[in-house]
């Protein structure tokens, strides 16, 4: 790369990874596209760079962010990936960027002050994340937010120079037509912060919830629940199941094709969550008081559960009831020889 | 005269990576490699419920994620005295084969081959092809390769419900049953991707890559059509570029053994194969120990066996430059990866190779494309042995005191988990990745790790701030540096 | 195609359309792959002919008809597409193969004898189908039923060659991945009887009820309903969905991508189910009777049905409530700031 | 001497079809079409619900699925007085837009451009391209349109649930609300399919190819690089084969006109070309009658308007030799499709071609592809048309009784759909197809139908049983056998 850098048009995504695991960028790849690059540059999204699919490495890429905070090369997009760590002791020495010396942390505040929009790709950008677990080793943090609490590596009342706060494309990984909408929108039209949730997540998927589309839905409609790992019923009773509180679409717009968490056997963290990570149970457990789980569906009253929970159970088609707790149909669904409907 | 070089941010690598070169005579005379960023997995795990780790270690490395769900699984397992069902088995191998057979393409497609669009080979008649083949974003076969990826990862949104971080792979199997109408099309799936690996990447039929017995046999296959197929330009290039002799690893390879199978054995033989004696040695993993003398970490028990090793952080020690441990086998480097499974189970085509050239950067690549040729054909057979309808996965209770390990083989080699629990609760959790081994700084006695031996004598051009040839050696080990320290 | 057919290894499919509209054939074409007839080949199916996708035309084709008669050109998988009409007055002269003067029910019959699998491909060749309807001008009806009546063309008796009756690939169209998977199926370790349902479907898409993995299932979990197109609510209570009842996996495993009738909008009519094309209803209304739907959800007694629907109700959140009869999301899921899930 | 030829089963067209040449002198001196298939929907339409007719008409032909919803959604809507809110109109506008051009692109690389692979054009020099490219299931390009067709289809899940036949068409609107970031993915669908068009048809940006405004532009560009993507190759063929001379239809053309806009008008006129003329006149569907004299079907009444119309089959009337009507506009006989929409709307291209060679196997190919490329923009500028929770569904009771009329663009060309009710019940629903018209029999006064006509004079080699001047012929209507009889 040359000296001076220019600035391509459309919309320049600068994409920097740091305390995650770089599982965001890989499912990314797996967007539904048969031509990734070709789909970012139809929709005029430009890569300034990627951590995995660009070409310069070492001092080219330091040239390139020095350009950025030259302010010679326009960065409309800063992606991170990855939490910040501001250990040890606020040194933010867990990760100093290669090359540079330069704890990533300050980094990212130099760059963030420069961009149009700052995203935070997946919930350890966003939230601190898995990252941030046990007690939190490195002090990681998200970029405005710690957990559920405002603040982070850039505070809450940053805003980017577009006015709105980080775009927080959370998940644990995050899915990649999450972010690649969010990045098209932003080359298109933009986001309005009306767009974002109280946790500024694209509503797009965060005003979903996972329970939403799930194939165990008739296991759940009678509480007919999965007891052990590879059981066909509804995980929310026993396995630690929070789809029906969990803000995103992971049943409606599918994983990797054909999947999801509880259509792959297994409860849904709510990894969009912040603070998932630190459930205060074990992850494959329901938490139960008094043989109710403490956490309820979305808006659903305790009482109303429990209510239409112990019914519902009474109600169990023996079908339901088999195969709940079977790993395949043991009772197949009756065919009915009727002509009215 | 030495001069310093300080190289980074690498990328097309797993994470964050910086290398100081000492330089001499346009050669590097010595290397130090940090992995620059810490995470504290093995804090975050503490008394956490040992099944928690089903959920946090794969996320300590999102392209090897269900490497670390295996490990983490079999760690359990070993901790329960579970065993898998057969089906469980074959699912947990098919999943695993799926990603490591991923990563491999990945690495080839968009870590490894790019670098040869550099500026610095314009002159190279290959250049232009390679330009319009590995052109990072605007490559056709990079196109061609992340789209073949899309697809082939469909696989595990079928059988992992997502990738990467399941949680489907359990200690006792798979939570995913598969019905028969599945597993046609998951098979179709496969075929899809035999499909283009055998039109883009071989095109030639896989069995007959996997077939090459010698580096005659494979010459001359290269020269009935040198550019045809991606391989085969790889080859082109390799020999034109000198790829064989550059980067000479330690000669020691490690593998822990790949693919269990139900009736017991590997499909990959595990062991130790030595250049030096040019023998299989068995593998004894209690010979491991971590030294953590150059890392920020703390290292006052000396070098400690992960079943009781400690991560401690200690940010401001004197001597350390980077946050990864030193792993040694009974004292030695060790070189781990697809070329040291291809060593252990006896590829004869990669031992002749080795012997020839050592461990560098054309046979790492080469073990590692041979090892897609190989693994498809045995996915096939896996998803053909599935009995569809028996279980696919045991439920055993963990006892609450107790310890486990769990080894496998990941992309890039040997990865071993180590648990430790009390009162239910996870106390000790020590988890020793590929490149922890083949990135690893210097021991106690001031022997450098894999990389760092292999850098030494690399040939660094006039001007270059971050030299070619180190790029490529960088690489061709696949780091990871994620998994590196975690 | 020369004189002499020479029967290739593999499956050998033959495909012949009659008394339906081609929709089968071009819902295949959607399959979900990336080289249909690479993916076809790889598996080991041969495509003798096929009216849309086969180089041979007119007399070619009867040449080979002729060969498969003769007994020198293996047919393993008769595939008929669309009803068989049988009028007038049994002539079967509504449908004459052009160019051999010979009603395609004839030709169908005869190539059955010979055909080691015989598959209808969607309701029509399964049931009569939609070409049924009404008061059945042309007599239509499926290979081996008449709606849910065993007989059809071949009769209730028919075993193909490999011993197994018609195999019912029902729907309209059928799912491409239905045939694909059925086809497969055979050509690796065949089909089991097992497998297939009591109506001949196969049993991997007919043990499924549309309504598992519906987007709308929190809807219908409080019987929050949708009262007119493109409301957002469940279907069942007014929109004459019969998802509840329809055999097919059609929310699990999706349509073109990330669709399905109920994701589209639009009530599930069981397309599945013989005789779906008379309902005894119109198609866009819930018949009910006392306020209560008359169609059931399966295996499920009314008396549950009606204690759990009208207490459900009751429980609805005001977010279900008002986002069923809005066409966009008016009230977002809460986000909870919650430790404990 | 004249030879009857009798040619079927047709195949590569919807439906099965059969055709009767007399054959004079190596020519085709009369041609018959038979549509020899009826199964009677009209008939099965009567005593139900009108609603009804959303679920039964799509499935009249699994091709042109959605142009039967559309033309009964507004066949309910002129019932009911209805009107569709912008964003309903946009959406149904995709969607027809959607089936319309999978058609096209089904209809040049699965049903037409075989037939240039047949032995009989080996010693061209084009042979082994077009067999490289166009061979049924081998052809390179044959794999990659179904492969983009599929992907082409998947704006059909997410907006009508599924194709064919979806029910996502309504009266009043689309039952499927679309949000922003759907909009945002169905943009980047659509900008798929674009790329496929401008890397494999075209090669060439779409709009470039839009603005082709004569045929020496046309043709100057086609010599810039001949065979360079499949459109110039096929202008390559058809110059070499005379396409332009072959199958010479009525030189009348008829369109209802396509895309309806909220703010009124269309994007394709509506009107009669007439080549006699060279003149474009108003559109008078009053003016349409439906003639049985030579279908298996009642006739009693003359030939009818197709509101008051009538189906009833009679299968051993004399002189009948098809179960299709023969539709006549003011009594003349029309052609319809691709061509006739781009005469009425003026493209120049088209235009001039067709004063130049008539409506010939050419000019009905050439005018179906530049529709590709200039339908494609459109539907990305009504995707950003839509007004994001506006609403895009109105709903209105419909009336106990009164008539209805949807007329409508399919693929093919101009359908109709009139329906009358009676006590909230349908009492009689007609249905006049695109090739209903093209394929239409003999009328009362002996006038041969578009295809018949068209047939005239095609050349017959020796020994042809399915002679390829006649299968270029009729496939270059692109028939759809089972629209036509319903």
């Amino acid at each position: 790369m040359g000296a001076v850098q220019t600035s391509p048009p459309g919309l320049n995504v600068l994409w920097l990874q740091s305390g995650g695991c770089g599982g965001c960028s890989m499912s990314l790849l797996c967007a539904d596209t048969t031509d990734f690059h070709g789909q970012w540059r139809d929709a005029g999204i430009n890569l300034l760079w990627h951590p995995s699919l660009s070409l310069a490495s070492g001092s080219e890429v330091i040239e390139m962010l020095n350009a950025v905070l030259a302010g010679t090369l326009r960065v409309d997009a800063l992606c991170i990936e990855g939490s910040l760590l501001r250990g040890p002791n606020g040194t933010g020495r867990f990760h100093v960027l290669a090359g540079t010396g330069l704890p990533m942390i300050d980094w990212v505040k130099r760059l963030a002050a420069k961009a149009r929009h700052v995203v935070a790709i997946g919930s350890c950008a966003a939230w601190g994340g898995i990252t941030a677990g046990g007690d939190n080793p490195t002090d990681a943090c998200g970029l405005q937010y710690d957990d559920d609490r405002p603040g982070g590596l850039l505070g809450a009342a940053f805003r980017s120079g577009s006015g709105l706060p980080v775009i927080n494309v959370a998940g644990c990984p995050t899915h990649p037509g999450w972010v690649t909408d969010t990045l098209m929108a932003l080359a298109a039209e933009g986001l309005s912060e009306a767009e974002l949730d109280t946790l500024g997540r694209p509503r797009f998927y965060a005003d979903q919830l996972v329970h939403h589309g799930c194939t165990r839905n008739e296991y759940y409609e009678f509480k007919a629940s999965a007891e052990k790992p590879s059981d066909l019923g509804c995980m929310m009773e026993h396995m630690g199941c929070k789809g029906t509180q969990a803000h995103a679409d992971c049943n409606t717009r599918l994983w990797n094709g054909e999947g999801s968490c509880t259509r792959g056997g297994y409860a849904c963290i709510s990894c969009t969550e912040p603070g998932f990570q630190e459930p205060g149970h074990p992850f494959h457990q329901t938490p139960k008081i008094a043989g109710i789980p403490i956490g309820l569906p979305t808006d659903m009253p305790k009482a109303w559960f429990v209510a239409l929970a112990s019914l519902s159970k009474s109600a169990t088609p023996r079908r339901v009831k088999l195969n709940a707790t079977a790993d395949h149909i043991v009772v197949a669904p009756a065919a009915r020889k009727t002509r009215l409907k | 005269m030495t001069t310093r070089l300080l190289v980074g941010p690498f990328n097309r690598v797993e994470g964050d990576l910086e290398v100081t070169l000492e330089l001499k005579d346009g050669r590097v005379d010595s290397a130090r490699v940090n992995a620059p960023m810490y995470r504290g997995f093995e804090q975050i795990l503490q008394g956490k419920a040992p099944q928690d780790a089903l959920v946090v270690v794969p996320r300590i490395c999102g392209i090897c994620s269900v490497s670390q769900s295996v490990a983490a699984a079999r760690a359990l397992a070993d901790l329960g005295g579970m065993q898998m069902p057969a089906n469980g088995q074959h699912i947990t191998n098919v999943i695993l084969a799926t990603e490591n057979l991923a990563d491999h393409l990945t690495h080839f497609y968009l870590f490894f081959m790019p670098d040869f669009t550099r500026p610095v080979y314009a002159a190279k008649a290959w250049h232009a092809e390679a330009l319009r083949r590995f052109a990072p974003q605007t490559g056709e076969q990079v196109r061609a390769a992340i789209s073949a990826r899309q697809r082939w990862f469909e696989l595990l949104g079928t059988l992992a419900g997502k990738w990467p971080h399941t949680q489907s792979i359990e200690p006792g199997g798979s939570t995913r049953p598969v019905e028969a109408a599945e597993r046609t099309r998951l098979l179709a799936r496969v075929r899809e991707f035999r499909s283009f690996l055998e039109r883009q990447l071989f095109a030639a039929p896989l069995e007959q890559i996997a077939a090459l017995r010698s580096e005659a046999e494979l010459q001359a296959w290269h020269a009935q059509d040198p550019w045809r197929g991606d391989f085969r330009l790889f080859l082109s290039v390799a020999q034109d570029t000198g790829l064989a002799a550059l980067g000479p690893g330690p000669e020691r390879y490690l593998s822990y053994g790949a693919y269990p199978q139900p009736g017991g054995g590997y499909l990959f033989a595990p062991g130790v194969w030595s250049s030096a004696t040019d023998a299989l040695g068995p593998l004894d993993a209690g010979a491991i120990r971590e030294d953590a003398t150059h890392a920020w970490l703390a290292d006052a028990g000396g070098p400690l066996h992960p079943s009781a090793g400690l991560t401690r952080p200690e940010p401001d020690k004197a001597d350390a430059y980077t946050w990864n441990k030193a792993p040694r086998l009974g004292g030695q480097v060790v070189e781990t990866g697809a070329i040291a499974r291809q060593l252990a189970s006896a590829h004869p085509l990669v031992r002749e190779v080795v012997a020839r050239h050592g461990g560098t950067v054309y046979t790492r690549v080469l073990a590692r494309l041979l090892e897609l040729a190989q693994v498809v054909p045995m996915m096939e057979r896996w998803l053909q042995q599935l009995v569809v309808n028996d279980a696919y996965c045991v439920n055993t209770a963990l006892p609450e005191e107790g310890l486990g390990v769990g080894l496998s083989e990941a992309a890039r080699g040997s990865l071993g988990h180590w648990v430790q629990t009390r009162r239910g609760r996870i106390v000790n959790y020590q988890i020793v990745a590929p490149t922890t081994w083949n990135f690893s700084p210097r021991d106690a006695a001031g022997t450098p790790g894999a990389l760092e031996q292999a850098l030494v004598g690399a040939p660094v051009l006039d001007g270059e701030t971050t030299p070619i040839a180190v790029q490529h050696i960088v690489r061709s080990f696949d780091p990871c540096m994620v998994c590196t320290v975690h």
